[in-house]
């Protein structure tokens, strides 16, 4: 979580001072998410998200160096530096992609399930999303193939409220994020996304049914974003109003929370982490970055 | 006359039309964000109300199928897409409702919707929120789709298409928001249909689309350094496009460009281009060039975003092939 | 009811002898539904439906001749001869428009709703489907829409248990249809599709909510059809093996139960129902069949 | 070699990739029906199992994008839409995802995965349930298009489009089903972007896709009655498509007819008709025809069908137009 926040922040950093150009949406305040439900998976799962990912790309494994290098444009990055921050990648670690299409990569992840099932391995696909990304047909589509067919399928709803400028409230009657999948026999759960713990249990418990077979579930991991929908500014600094909940938030710092649970100060990693993200930085501005010519390549495999 | 820039031009018009026909509205996301329209919709919930200028859940399909109904109902609906990618999304509404709807019941009802969607790229945003997809409408029958390349224009056609007893796809280009140029106050129509001459010249004809239309007139300008007298069409229409006023220029000039955004095969620029050929067979001196973007999706690196859009030298380069010169042999 | 019935026979014979060339999609066996629905609603009121809408077409007034007529493509029928069976229209009847994409006219439908809310009419708009189309996403979003705006809406899914060939086992989990705009808010009945009375009584208090302001409602009315998926001929003639539910829900006839409650032989009726088809079918087949030279109109409105 | 029909040699190649590659399935609409795809997967789920034949709700975008997902996990899926009018629902999935796939991720992964949908049209089944979209996958980059038009191709694109790392739209027609020709036994590949001569001739050139390729056969024949020799190519593959063959052609007849099952605005033909006519600039002795839909949605009663789907007739008449002769002068 730790090491996510200040990847994050260093990002944050970039993105204000001119040095990234991608968009970027930060995930700072929801880290316990992808910390908790990437701890539950096994080296052969698989994860796919949407814009803000850079918690996954990391909590499962993705390295720094090619997230800085991505984000800067460098053909060192994760993708090649054809993505940005919103397209992440790195197979090798299960992550199979993060795309900014809302709920676009929620049918792939079904897709992967499926492909394990055909196939009688044992392993999972998670796929990862807003509240915004429930608003998507594509979703409740996906919800009755994934129960229809009992896919090794863990849907990850990080509910922070808000899509965009949109309180939940402006969007939908009811906060029931949770029953998404009730209608099409899909188990779901609230939990508290923004304590480690928790977040851990549901997941393991969702992987392992999947995992045995068991079919589908819905975690809602209720969180809240602390910056901006996109870039390093607080909302409030680009005009957006929310209502006064960030200070409430603030309070239930998933780290904070994870410190006082084990009794200890995790700042004691702070130095640790901080020399890893200075030196993954520096390899990452230290890449190259592509040239013009290679703009054809790559837009068919051979 | 008064200076706007194309966003104020597209924000009044708006403004306007919402003031004086109740039948209209607004839908669609963003419209209640400072910053998610770029301005082109600013405060316009605060002036009208949230009821007729509706922020939506992320649905595409659904809303612009609700805006299509409400055009069936007898409304005046702008729905609005903050990215053409979107659209992708709604295309079962777009085609296979709205575009068909007239033919189908021979036309008992008509839908007049416009879809509003902007063409936003550049920036990094890589090959998912860049896509200039208006040759896929252009190719569909029932659907007129309009791309104004001017603050005059980008008021008139809205205006227009919403008068307009049909589906009406407007695409506005982010990257001509702080274009400025004469804007009347008053409401006025750009007719759909017609291009606009931006410049009159004898050796060579440049087509433009929306933001290739402005930069064909730089490119004119270059030209017209090396002495090279280009007339630049704007297309302001793609379809119905005005083939009377291309094919009159290019039998003039004999020698004829497209400068499109979007990509080249079976692009907006292959319709003109083989049109061109066809009907102004024997007057051409010179192949028809496209100036468009490589098929290829949009990259992110700056280095590669700079090669993937084109440029008005690609223009002046066109022009010099269809002039018989050698590339890069300037004046 | 009965009216329905036989004109829907008379298209099944049409499309046998082959005087019908369009797919005719019959829905004889679910009577009951739009003989219902449309006895509740007012004459402002719109309807919508799909590629199986004779009967919503005949219960809400739309002309037999236009019907015939249209089926035998000529000029006077009610789609001027360029729809055939799937697209009906009669616009002075609030016969809006009846499509074949499945779903597609659901957002149209709650599109009309938002229209009279933002005029402040009193009209409900009435959205008929299949079982078949909550497989498409588009619905699950107008559901939330509908219910997120109040939309004067009524959702009519008719449950006939099958989408084409598969039965609903086959394509989702729980037989619960009628809880599908739970999630979304939106007030779910279900009802015995066969049973004309009942259907009313529930549609009767869907429309009287719409139209006071209280928001959507989502119908889920069981019926069966007894002829195949298109065409005259049964399933079972076609290849496709049903699970002998047919002879339990021929029993269940809507005419025969309505006569049953009513203690009356509809069958007074028929000889004036025939007539009356007999001379709308003589009326459609003197009209005109269009010719070629206005292919290029319509396209565009003017 | 033995004589199959095309629909035939469609469900052989299912067949035949499903027993020989385990990574292979097919799911989609109509897949357990005895008649949704008219007999082309007929009993496949009988010999395959309904694990890897699986027949889905009526969920377009998930269905496809689940085909991706799997297709990104090591499988070769085969999704099936019975129609192409269904595609518009699951433009997403094929289009914002798998075309953009591979560049997104510099070449780090590939979508292999064939997106095939059916042109299912005439029968007076009307304007949502006629179109033949084609041309809009045509102008997506990264994604490859192949449109058969014999019982041989209809097998061999099928297998080499599986076997391609691309996503391959493989779209077949229901008025080809009962068209019959050789059909190796064994697997084999037809190259996609390679066209085929189906006739050599020397006074104009016929580029027929799917569909009308077969026409353009029959138009061939009854221009040979006239002395008329007519070169007729098959196009078969639409993206990519064989410039090189289709040029050589142009420059050696030095007149070109397009006969495109699609609508002519923006169209296939479009791309290829100005191809042509730039590249084959000097050789051309006539404007390049295009024998294509009408620019209008499709109609359903007989009479209007009929004047809908243009005939070797109006290929013929588009031969002589290319000849300088007048329309109806028959020799
Ligand atoms: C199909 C589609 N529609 C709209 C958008 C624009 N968009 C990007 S992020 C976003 C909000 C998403 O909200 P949520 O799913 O809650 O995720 P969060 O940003 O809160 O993490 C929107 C509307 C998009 N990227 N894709
Ligand atoms: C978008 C779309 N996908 C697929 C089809 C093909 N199709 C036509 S009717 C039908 C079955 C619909 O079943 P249901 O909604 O239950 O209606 P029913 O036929 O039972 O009345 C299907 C799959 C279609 N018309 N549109
Ligand atoms: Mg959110
Ligand atoms: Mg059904």
């Amino acid at each position: 979580m730790l090491r996510i926040r200040r990847a994050e922040e260093t990002i944050a950093g970039m993105s204000e001072s001119g040095e990234a150009r991608c968009p970027c949406h930060l995930s700072i305040g929801q880290e316990a998410i992808p910390a908790g439900v990437c701890a539950a998976l096994n080296p052969g799962d698989t994860v796919w998200s949407g814009h803000r990912s850079h918690g996954h790309y990391l909590a499962r494994g993705g390295s720094l160096e090619g997230l800085f290098a991505e984000v800067l444009g460098k053909t060192t990055g994760c993708s090649g530096g054809r993505g940005g921050s919103m397209h992440l990648i790195a197979p090798e670690q299960g992550i199979l992609g993060t795309v900014p299409i809302v709920a676009g990569t929620i049918p792939l992840a079904a897709g992967a399930a499926l492909a394990y099932k055909l196939r009688g391995e044992q392993r999972v696909a998670v796929a990862f999303f807003g509240d915004g990304a429930l608003e998507e047909g594509s979703v409740h589509e996906t919800l009755n193939l994934a129960a229809l067919y009992k896919l090794p399928l863990v849907f990850i709803c990080e509910n922070n409220l808000y899509s965009s400028h949109l309180h939940w409230s402006e969007r939908r009657v009811a906060d029931n994020l949770h029953q998404a999948g009730a209608f099409h026999s899909v188990r779901g759960e609230r939990v508290d996304g923004n304590q480690v713990e928790d977040v851990y249990d549901a997941a393991r418990q969702a992987v392992a049914r999947a995992r045995s077979g068991d079919g589908p579930s819905f975690l809602e991991c209720r969180t809240f974003r602390w910056r901006g929908h996109v870039g390093a500014s607080s909302d409030q600094d680009v005009g957006v109003q929310r209502r006064g909940e960030l200070a409430q938030w603030l309070e239930r710092d998933p780290i904070r929370r994870a410190e006082e649970r084990l009794a200890m100060n995790l700042a004691v990693y702070s130095a640790e982490i901080d020399q890893e993200i200075g030196r993954a930085l520096a390899a990452a501005r230290s890449g190259r970055v592509p040239d013009a010519q290679r703009l054809a390549e790559h837009v068919c495999a051979r | 006359m008064r200076t706007l820039t194309y966003v104020e031009a597209i924000r009044e018009a708006h403004g306007q039309l919402l003031a004086a026909d109740p039948r209209v509205f607004l839908v669609g996301q963003g419209l209640w964000s400072p910053w998610y329209a770029g301005g082109s919709l600013e405060n316009l919930d605060r002036e009208f109300g949230r009821e007729r200028v509706l922020d939506t859940p992320i649905s595409e399909n659904a809303v612009t199928g609700m805006a299509v109904g409400a055009a069936l109902a007898g409304m005046r609906p702008i729905v609005f897409h903050p990215r053409l990618d979107f659209l992708l999304l709604a295309m079962d509404p777009v085609i296979n409702q709205a575009a068909n709807w007239s033919y189908l019941f021979a036309g008992q009802a008509s839908v007049p919707v416009v879809i509003r969607a902007v063409m936003n790229r550049g920036g990094e945003q890589g090959a998912q929120h860049s896509q200039a997809l208006h040759a896929m409408f252009m190719h569909v029958p029932g659907l007129k789709t309009v791309m104004p390349a001017t603050p005059a224009d980008a008021k008139g056609l809205l205006l227009a298409a919403v008068e307009d007893p049909n589906p009406v796809l407007y695409i506005d280009d982010r990257w001509l928001y702080s274009q400025t140029g004469p804007v009347p106050e008053e409401t006025y129509r750009t007719p759909i249909g017609e291009a606009a001459i931006r410049r009159t010249g004898r050796d060579v004809t440049i087509v433009g689309i929306s933001w290739m239309a402005a930069q064909a007139l730089k490119a004119a300008e270059m030209l017209a350094a090396e002495d090279i007298d280009a007339e630049v069409i704007d297309l302001r229409s793609l379809k119905p496009w005005d083939q009377a006023r291309v094919l009159e220029s290019a039998r003039k000039t004999g020698r004829v460009i497209i400068a499109d955004p979007g990509w080249r095969t079976a692009g907006a620029s292959a319709e003109i281009a083989a049109t061109v050929a066809a009907e102004a067979f024997h007057d051409l001196h010179a192949p028809v060039e496209r100036v468009t973007l490589p098929d290829t999706p949009a990259p992110t690196s700056r280095a590669e975003e700079q090669a993937y859009y084109p440029r008005p030298e690609a223009i002046v380069e066109a022009a010099w092939k269809t002039l018989g010169r050698r590339v890069g042999a300037a004046a």
